[in-house]
């Protein structure tokens, strides 16, 4: 069993400004799909940039097709990580199979990279229910609304692994907003006082819905935040799929290999407005949003890879249908009906129902058998009876 | 023109002059921005701050205009913290300032807990009144709007327990506009809850008339039962008691309007008139505010029960997902099947 | 030496051995100390931490010798931050571990507020049980100790009110040992509050005795009234009931324990016996579980009776200063002026 | 009225390096009482090292006094700064009566070098009342225990005196351990987007109760936390007064002028327990706290002002007398039993006492009048007619 606390080895013995990142973010590839070398970021393979590019293909379709399921009502709300694909992508990449990601609302193209089915990552947006996948299948913790707080789950449920002594590294998202708060400090600070495998992967993409960087923090970048907690701050091109996957993989090994946290602080840019509910008009100019055009993270590694070879007409053609056939998987998903059963509010609130819990259970089962829906109820009697057990023996 | 309101009659003919009192048709969210408009014109201390606040005008749109208009000295945005928005408003306070803040849903309040009980709440106690809190937190709160999760909580309950508090929650524009004002005017802190739900509803305002913090409001007339509620619940009640009426039974509505300090006269004295109650509320009825407004009727008005005071509140699950949000709230049905257990009397005296 | 307990009959001959069950005479800190350190023996994944839980063994020393005994990797302390310590400890639930955290002080437990909320409460529901969150936050609570403001409160009210969350609180050595061991064992998160005017209350303790969350217990027999309670202010009852019983008036006591789920069937079934009911509880009483437990037996027990129920509680002040504390806290003279408001008949039947 | 939203103008144009904290902390007067000359920070003049002088026997003496009454029974609780009162005395030396102090509970001395009488200064550690003195009469808000939430409260004081244009500087405390809650960040945060005149004062005393710094953060140091907030970081030794006044001067000048916040940390020790009801030898070797002794605050400054002729013993003598004076105030004002009153408790609740408040006082009222303290209630009628006032016009 390893020791949950924080051992002297990772004392400081280097200088404490290695621990802050560089002036300019990490870039291997540029806005024009040309390539630089890095003398601390090699890049990354050339079948790794093709899976990326995949990933990028089908990350841009999803969110394309969610957008589009919004307009028919189909969603509640999404939020897009359009122009974001880049990150999406390189977080889920960079992880193994035993490893963790904790993502945000923001983060269904990450979750869908990690195996997670594009409808099940869909549910809570839907409104089925308020998460659709079993974490522990793919290793996704549930998307997290309340901002920030999910970096503490990320650090604990890293602790615990560290305590059985598994290989686990945990990847934490968050957003450049979520850095002001609390959670977002009080994170850090456990991960790097106990020393856990926990990547925090900051998607600064510009805005808290409306807010901009600069209302956010004085700070130089927030990567500069890391040398507060004693963990290294790294600044990337968020745009740049290669780079993160430097960075981030770099961070990643870094945690497998004991040496602790690591703050990266991704710059992008969030192209669409915060969700479709939001009016992005009023807070920003549209020659800004504009401007990100010429960034974007597909075009960019599109040029790359062809003008090094490594994509052809043929397989874009095939990368395209591959991300229309999952596009039209959620389609259909979304376009089918739940049959949704009443007494789910009521399953899996405690282990075992409360007899306050059942007597308002059997309040509204009542009700709707009075209320004509009374084949609904009944028709549940037996799951309910299945999911009784499940109650009892929650997992 | 000239238009009777609750008994007091204005004259609006200056409806064109921003400053002036206006009678207007308007929507509850425009009835509150109205209200942070004319405090904001009314008083140089106020100020309104919170996340989006600033030029999106707020995700409710409720401070739509007022950066734009006041500048942003008087309204503007912060990072994103909610510890930090009510810290850095109880220092202002502490510093003469009556701060005006926005949380932007319910549940994302609550990073700011610590602050608002320990602070926000004692701050005057702790000086012996010598720093008083003038400051109104004001939060969106409940469901119907199909929000996904931490969207839809009704949190009353937390703050209500809280001495030091106020808290309120307005059902109409006219109480939006004339109770945000009193909240805005009181030296005491306020919570002030807005439902979602009813943002979009519309009712005429007069911005003349005065609210008074603490009075609940007899909503509509009846002899038979009393319906007790606040917030979006009162137009369940409404409904109810309008499909009561129908079937010949005269259903009284109460809106409490300000949960704490609760006005017990009004409700008392009208739960003694008929003898039978109802609770309704939104938020979980555990441990709730309509707990405290059922186990004071039955306490104070025992003598001229004819039945249990009965409440219909949201379960105590956690708030549903927006589609097993129907089946969540309390609906008029619900409510008329409440009344119905109140051992009514066939013609013969006996239990119906 | 065999000692009958409750019922339960126990061979506790071998009380050398640490981890054979006991019989034995202790205060409630030795037996909440003890629960902790038998859990860590007994299951692999019990995590203790929190804010001076490690070399201090706590400011109230309930952790006292933990981390000697088992090692940093089962006891340790976190740097200070309440939201960081709970946040923690879901993230360890969620990885299956059984985190068992301590805040402080009653109030020093408010900036963890949202993740209890928010995720203690809601990550099984959210998950479909798929992680639960077999978690404990032991919270120090109530005053009666002459601390200074924030270090007394009485918060079960917002954690009762929070679906989701069990809300546990002993009254006794027994209680504090078996309940707290309960929790532990429980797949459910619980809050775990501990009275601090009884840590060096003694009592006889019987480690073989298993904790039943959700039921209440009576602690002395009575046929004219029914003083409901707990924590700390069951001891408050029980003097009255025993100066009552002087005075000839025969008061039954219940402990409730576990504040939710509440016990209403012995409850319940209590108070329809004696017609007559005084909830007593510390913490405010506006919004508060003496309030619904009030209301509960009010719309459970109508028939039944005689007077309305009554609820002593703490002021709805902010906790009393030191020196103002006999003023404020529920004594057993508060809760016999209460007993007394009962509708008494006198023996010609007339009210008293 | 000057602007409460940040301006351009204190976007970065220097080396985001500069806001870094020196390796070592500023010293100016060594163990020994020797003074180092420091290109940064001049030695304070001769009359203010007199003056801090003064103040560190007094609040030495006020620490004695305390715990003392602590002993005795007539204080319920004292957290000590002894061995800290450098950092006590220079925190309230550097202000100008404008300006704002806001103080912990350890924190005494220097909100008692600020103005406030001893005994009022002790009301919430008496039991009294939650705190003792007007804050507007000396510019002190009152002391806090919930950790760091005073910060926030400094933050927002300093944005409405900046709204108003006034010419006000707030010094905010807290210690090593308050630095990991979330309220510090968010403090820190909003001063430095705001633009705020706050100086943060961590007394860094290497414990939070029984845990060492080592347990709260594995940064370089805490001063290193202000580089993530854009602002700059300040080492100093914490028990040399000559330092602390040069440093925090500094930070209170650079504020006062526009610079915006700073945060020094002040490295010093708790000599003593926690508090009295602590045990400190559950967690820490006295050979620990014995070498601290070497580095007292008190003996330092006093060796140099002797060595320097600044200091005799007539003047010892005197201030020895003066200390003494305060302490015998002290002792007799917390002799003296207060004449309470019960109905204190619902005054000042709401500005108007609620309908509810009002039945619970009589309640509590006639309940004292059964209970044969009648005289002591209706003793306070006539206070109470007055309160009533107080009430409705809360100020
Ligand atoms: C605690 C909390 N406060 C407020 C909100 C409301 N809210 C949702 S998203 C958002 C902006 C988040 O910005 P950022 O962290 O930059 O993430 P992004 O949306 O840009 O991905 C806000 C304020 C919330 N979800 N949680
Ligand atoms: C929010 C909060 N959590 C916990 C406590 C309990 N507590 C009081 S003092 C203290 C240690 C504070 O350490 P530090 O900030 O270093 O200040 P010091 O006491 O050393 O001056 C703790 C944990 C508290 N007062 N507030
Ligand atoms: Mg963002
Ligand atoms: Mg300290």
């Amino acid at each position: 069993m390893q020791h949950t606390m924080p051992a002297a080895s990772h004392a400081h013995h280097t200088d404490p400004r290695d621990l802050l990142p560089r002036d300019e973010p990490v870039r291997l590839i540029d806005e024009s799909g040309s390539s630089h070398v890095d003398d601390g970021y090699p890049m990354p393979a050339d079948e790794l940039l093709r899976r990326a590019y995949r990933g990028l293909v089908e990350g841009r379709r999803i969110n394309d097709q969610a957008n589009a399921l919004v307009r028919q009502g189909r969603l509640a709300v999404y939020p897009s990580s359009h122009g974001q694909e880049a990150c999406q992508i390189a977080a889920s990449l960079v992880l193994g199979a035993q490893d963790w990601l904790f993502p945000t609302y923001r983060d269904s193209v990450s979750v869908i990279a990690r195996g997670v089915s594009p409808a099940d990552a869909m549910v809570l947006l839907k409104g089925d229910w308020h998460s659709g996948y079993d974490p522990h299948e793919h290793h996704v913790a549930p998307q997290t609304t309340p901002l920030a707080t999910q970096l503490l789950h990320a650090v604990g449920f890293a602790q615990a692994a560290k305590h059985r002594g598994e290989d686990t590294v945990v990847l934490a998202m968050c957003g450049d907003g979520s850095t002001s708060e609390g959670d977002f400090h009080e994170a850090l600070n456990f991960a790097a006082v106990f020393h856990v495998p926990v990547v925090f992967f900051v998607q600064n993409n510009e805005f808290a819905i409306s807010v901009p960087l600069s209302r956010q923090t004085a700070a130089p970048s927030l990567a500069h935040k890391a040398i507060g907690y004693g963990m290294p701050g790294r600044r990337v091109d968020g745009n740049d799929v290669a780079a993160l996957l430097a960075v981030l993989g770099e961070a990643v090994d870094r945690a497998r290999a004991g040496g602790g946290p690591t703050l990266v602080e991704a710059h992008t840019y969030r192209m669409q407005a915060h969700t479709n509910a939001d009016d992005d008009t009023r807070y920003r100019e549209r020659a800004e949003v504009q401007a990100w055009v010429a960034k974007d993270p597909l075009t960019r590694l599109r040029t790359h890879l062809t003008a090094r070879g490594l994509l052809d007409e043929a397989r874009e053609q095939e990368l395209a249908e591959g991300a229309e056939t999952i596009a039209a998987a959620l389609r259909d998903a979304l376009n089918a009906d739940t049959d949704l059963d009443p007494e789910d509010l009521f399953r899996f609130v405690r282990s075992t129902r409360s007899p306050q819990l059942q007597e308002q259970w059997h309040q509204l089962r009542d009700e709707l058998e009075r209320s004509g829906s009374a084949h609904e109820a009944s028709a549940h009697e037996a799951s309910a009876h299945e999911a009784s057990a499940h109650e009892g023996g929650i997992r | 023109m000239t238009i009777a309101h609750e008994g007091v009659r204005v004259d609006a003919t200056h409806s064109e002059d921003r400053t002036a009192p206006t009678v207007q048709t308007m929507t509850m969210a425009a009835a509150l921005n109205r209200a942070l408009a004319d405090a904001i014109e009314a008083y140089p201390d106020v100020v309104v701050f919170g996340e989006d606040v600033g030029a999106l005008g707020g995700v409710f749109r409720i401070t739509d205009g007022l950066t734009e208009r006041f500048g942003e000295d008087r309204c503007f945005d912060t990072p994103l913290a909610e510890s930090g928005i009510i810290g850095t408003a109880v220092g202002m306070a502490m510093n003469g300032m009556r701060p005006v803040v926005e949380m932007q849903f319910d549940a994302f309040a609550l990073p700011a807990f610590e602050q608002v009980v320990s602070h926000v709440a004692k701050m005057a106690n702790r000086t012996r009144g010598a720093m008083p809190m003038p400051m109104v937190i004001r939060i969106p709160t409940g469901g119907g709007i199909g929000g996904v999760e931490h969207h839809c909580d009704s949190s009353e309950a937390y703050y209500a327990h809280t001495p030091g508090l106020t808290v309120v929650c307005p059902s109409t524009p006219q109480d939006a506009y004339s109770l945000l004002r009193a909240a805005i005017a009181s030296p005491d802190p306020v919570i002030f809850l807005e439902p979602k739900k009813l943002y979009w509803t519309k009712g005429e305002v007069d911005t003349s008339i005065a609210g008074t913090i603490g009075s609940a409001r007899i909503v509509r007339e009846g002899t038979d039962v009393t319906l007790i509620s606040y917030g979006s619940s009162v137009a369940t009640c409404l409904e109810a008691a309008g499909i009561a009426a129908a079937e010949g039974r005269s259903v009284q509505v109460i809106d409490v309007r300000t949960l704490t300090p609760i006005d017990d006269a009004t409700i008392t004295a009208a739960v003694r008139g008929t003898g039978r109650a109802v609770v309704v509320a939104e938020a979980p009825g555990y441990a709730s505010v309509a707990s405290e407004i059922q186990s004071r009727v039955f306490e104070r008005c025992f003598e001229f029960l004819e039945a249990p005071v009965r409440k219909v509140t949201g379960f105590d699950t956690p708030f549903a997902p927006p589609k097993f949000e129907h089946w969540y709230l309390p609906d008029a049905d619900r409510v008329l099947d409440a009344i119905d257990t109140l051992h009514w009397l066939d013609e013969h005296g006996e239990e119906a």
